[in-house]
């Protein structure tokens, strides 16, 4: 069912937790749903600097959050947002159709993230 | 790494006497028992014998007894069955929330083709209510299936009370005993049913192939339509040499009940009580004593199914879960909602049925691989962080 | 006593080379393939390529090949399936009068419950008319059935005509290849057909496991209504071991499918010539060149063949007869009766059906027992003495 | 399916043929049912001394013949009028239920073939 890669992020997850005094951080789904998934991250000089996850989902949704922070890691904010959700199932060598629409989520998650990077840095900015 | 299978409800390895005993029909002795000549009379034997067998062990008559192509097959001919040839009585059928998809979807099928179903609810143990049925049942009622046993939460309905209910009113009444067949001892006179599905790859037989008790008198149309096979209430070359597995293994389970059903309970009983003492925010699932002596069913708050299990998995472990992501389906499984498990919760369903090989020793080492593979998957759980009562590492 | 075996339309035995694939599916290999843990993914990876066998052999894609419990549930499900998912466009299905009881019999079923059943008259060698079917097309046509050939006569019937009407008149088409499979080249785009079902017992695979082809886009509903086995098309556990087999033979024939047909006409010939040379008062049934090449069909004046049946049992040949004795019906063969053999010489049929082990010298065994068979039951008939040329003795 | 008894009797029918100078004769059933039965009978002394049958019919309607005329050879017309179907059945060890009301009608044609004497016995004497 699932690809080598997704099994490998899988049984050895990268980044989980929760980065210490995050500067953005993004949530998506809910527990009803099976499937929630939070990014938090470390920027510098505009860059992704680092990047943890926590997630409560299957194992495409671990290994995906898994994955994405993979590809994150040192790319700048304009980068990292043209990361899409197909993109780290590609690198995943592909997930089940079934779980393309809601364990694949994780560059959803960093959008909001981002989001919530930026509007802090806003608020610093115009404090 | 040794192999733990701790998934005995979702199917099972065929014993080697089974085996042994199904060879001959594969080669040798390859007969169509609808053939006149020595070779398809030996074939008939074969089948002859093994009606006997099954018959004997449900307290039925041979002729009662009709090989399917498995227990969801099994469900479809008693149901279908009874509704088209008793369309004329009236079109309203009764059945449980519980029950397997092999029922539910028979039913909503009949719905869309002018049946009327009532689909009764379940306590919090998943058990259904005696006199809900009773008051369910109008002039239009003909049929009423309930399972014996669920097959996710191992609760065991109140069969012999639903049944002399509905003998007395004469109302059709079928019971799905796939997860009871070689497990539980099974008398259809005593279960006061018309019709039972079983299922042999639940008892150590093969799959594919299944068997339907019909009481003698009981109208059914057939289902899958054609040859005089069966008695003209399943057509199709039989599968020989599964029919005779099936015999075999249904003999052997069910010849053993007693000293299985203890062992099974006493494993059982050990699983239970040290996930109770060894991990928190779980909730057991099904009935505390109306259950399955080899079910154990339990949802770990904070953490998801198909996770859990494939980390049980890389141990070595094989179980099941009523996770949508396991089902191929969006939705949490329909028993845990219908008995009132929140969804969330219900994702975090673990399913684990013991079987004949089963030891201690096992029982032991996947306790610990739980208390393990949870306290891994809640760390990454971002409800876990939120409880307040977080317990210790 | 050597047994010869000419039955082989009737099933067949399974060869060592499928036993041996199918094996761990029992045992070691005995995961469900639903369960997301390794022994389920294994299960399922062998499902899988089974599938793609299948699929490539009939020039299908794997999405189009659904696995049923035989023959006869393959054309239950691509009847009833399409009747009752395309009921809003329509009610009227064709179909032949020779076709097998799976399909006959759920016509009669459709029949009762709202549907419309043209049954297509065949010419004396039991061939159906394209243009037949082209008249009796209605706008409320949804499905045609016709079977690819016979089982009873080997009569070929002209398929590929018959689809590529129905394709350009947008009609569903399905063509029940039980008897082809295995023995003739199959290509689904050729035949131009939306459904084709199969048996694996009539290809030296196993018993109770067949195959449905559906052409993708073709609207059917589950006949065995239940779990999301099979893209949700047919419920139940698959029968694992058994579809492996099945996959395994069919490719096992279809890659001899040459060599076996040169082979099995040969021997037919052979037979066909003899009982033609040595046998008076004798009728060949079926199409003299569209036919078979496993299949000869005669009737023998004067006697009944199931006393003919047993006299060959007696030595060692294993055959069959469209006789109603051995069908457990009062009426002989639908088949034989339909091309317009009068009943009384229908009770004296004889099917012979050859396979891979036959050979010449039982050939000629053959011969010279149905020589002496013959007239052994012939001197006793009280028909015989009647007639005016009656042969020496 | 078959007894060993019909087995034996259809393997080895007992008296097939036709008696010559027949006193009476008998026939039942007809050829589009598939079951035809023909029994000739000699008679002496009111007792049946030689019997023989012809059958166009399955297994069970060999057998059937065969055993009856093992069971009246030797029997007074009284005795043998007796005889019914369910004797012969029964005398072979039973019958396949599908096979009892269409193969098992040797003892009708035995009754024809006595009525077949008796009348013409009666012819012979008014003559
Ligand atoms: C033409 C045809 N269709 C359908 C079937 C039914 O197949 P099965 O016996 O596997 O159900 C058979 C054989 O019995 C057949 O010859
Ligand atoms: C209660 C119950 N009913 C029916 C079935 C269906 O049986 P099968 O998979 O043999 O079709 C199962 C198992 O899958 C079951 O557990």
């Amino acid at each position: 069912m699932y690809s080598e890669r997704v099994m490998e992020h899988f049984t050895n997850p990268r980044n989980v937790g929760e980065v210490e005094q995050a500067d953005g951080e993004g949530q998506v789904g809910n527990p009803i749903c099976g499937d929630i998934m939070k990014l938090s991250i470390k920027v510098e000089d505009d860059r992704i600097v680092d990047i943890k996850f926590k997630t409560f989902g299957c194992g495409a949704a671990i290994a995906s959050c898994s994955m994405l922070t993979e590809m994150v890691k040192g790319k700048t904010i304009e980068e990292a947002r043209a990361i899409t959700n197909r993109d780290v199932a590609e690198a995943l060598g592909g997930l089940p159709s079934v779980k393309m629409h809601c364990s694949n989520l994780a560059a959803d998650a960093l959008q909001l993230a981002i989001d919530d990077y930026l509007s802090k840095k806003e608020e610093g900015s115009n404090a | 790494m040794n192999r733990i299978y701790l998934d005995h409800a979702a199917t099972t390895a065929v014993r080697p006497e089974v085996l042994e005993a199904m060879l001959p029909y594969f080669t040798e002795k390859y007969g169509n028992p609808s053939s006149v000549y020595s070779l398809g009379r030996e074939a008939r034997r074969a089948l002859d014998e093994a009606r006997a067998t099954v018959a004997d062990l449900l307290g039925a008559d041979e002729r009662e007894i009709v090989f399917t192509g498995g227990g969801s097959e099994a469900d479809n001919l008693a149901i279908k069955g009874v509704a088209f040839a008793n369309r004329h009585k009236g079109n309203h059928i009764i059945t449980s929330a519980v029950e397997h998809h092999a029922v539910l979807d028979t039913m909503h099928f009949l719905e869309r083709n002018g049946f009327r179903i009532t689909v009764l609810p379940v306590d919090s143990y998943g058990m259904v209510d005696p006199n809900q049925v009773a008051e369910a049942l109008t002039d239009d009622t003909i049929l009423v299936s309930i399972m014996h046993a669920n097959n996710e939460v191992g609760t065991i309905q109140p069969i012999e009370e639903i049944g002399r209910i509905l003998a007395e009113k004469k109302v059709y009444f079928h019971t799905d005993a796939v997860q009871t067949a070689g497990i539980l001892p099974i008398n259809v006179a005593e279960l006061h049913c018309d019709l039972l599905s079983l299922s042999a790859h639940k008892f150590y037989g093969p799959k594919g192939v299944g068997a339907l008790y019909v009481k003698r008198g009981t109208k059914i149309e057939p289902h899958i339509h054609g040859g005089a096979q069966e008695r003209k209430r399943r057509a199709g070359t039989e599968n020989v040499a599964g029919i005779v597995g099936l015999a075999k293994a249904f003999a052997l389970a069910q010849g053993e009940i007693e000293t299985s059903a203890a062992k099974l309970t006493a494993l059982r009983d050990r699983l239970w009580d040290g996930i109770a003492a060894r991990i928190d925010h779980v909730r057991f699932n099904g009935h505390p004593t109306q259950r399955l002596p080899n079910n154990v069913n339990v949802c770990f708050s904070f953490i998801e199914g198909e996770a859990l299990l494939l980390n049980l998995d890389m141990h070595g472990i094989a179980a099941s879960s009523g996770s949508a992501c396991t089902s191929g389906s969006l939705e949490p499984s329909h028993v845990l909602v219908a008995m009132g498990v929140p969804p969330e919760i219900a994702h975090g369903s673990l399913r684990l049925t013991l079987g004949r090989e089963n030891t201690e020793e096992e029982i032991d080492t996947v306790l610990d691989v739980l208390v393990e593979v949870v306290a891994k998957l809640r760390d990454m759980s971002p409800l876990y962080e939120e409880t307040p009562s977080k317990p210790l590492p």
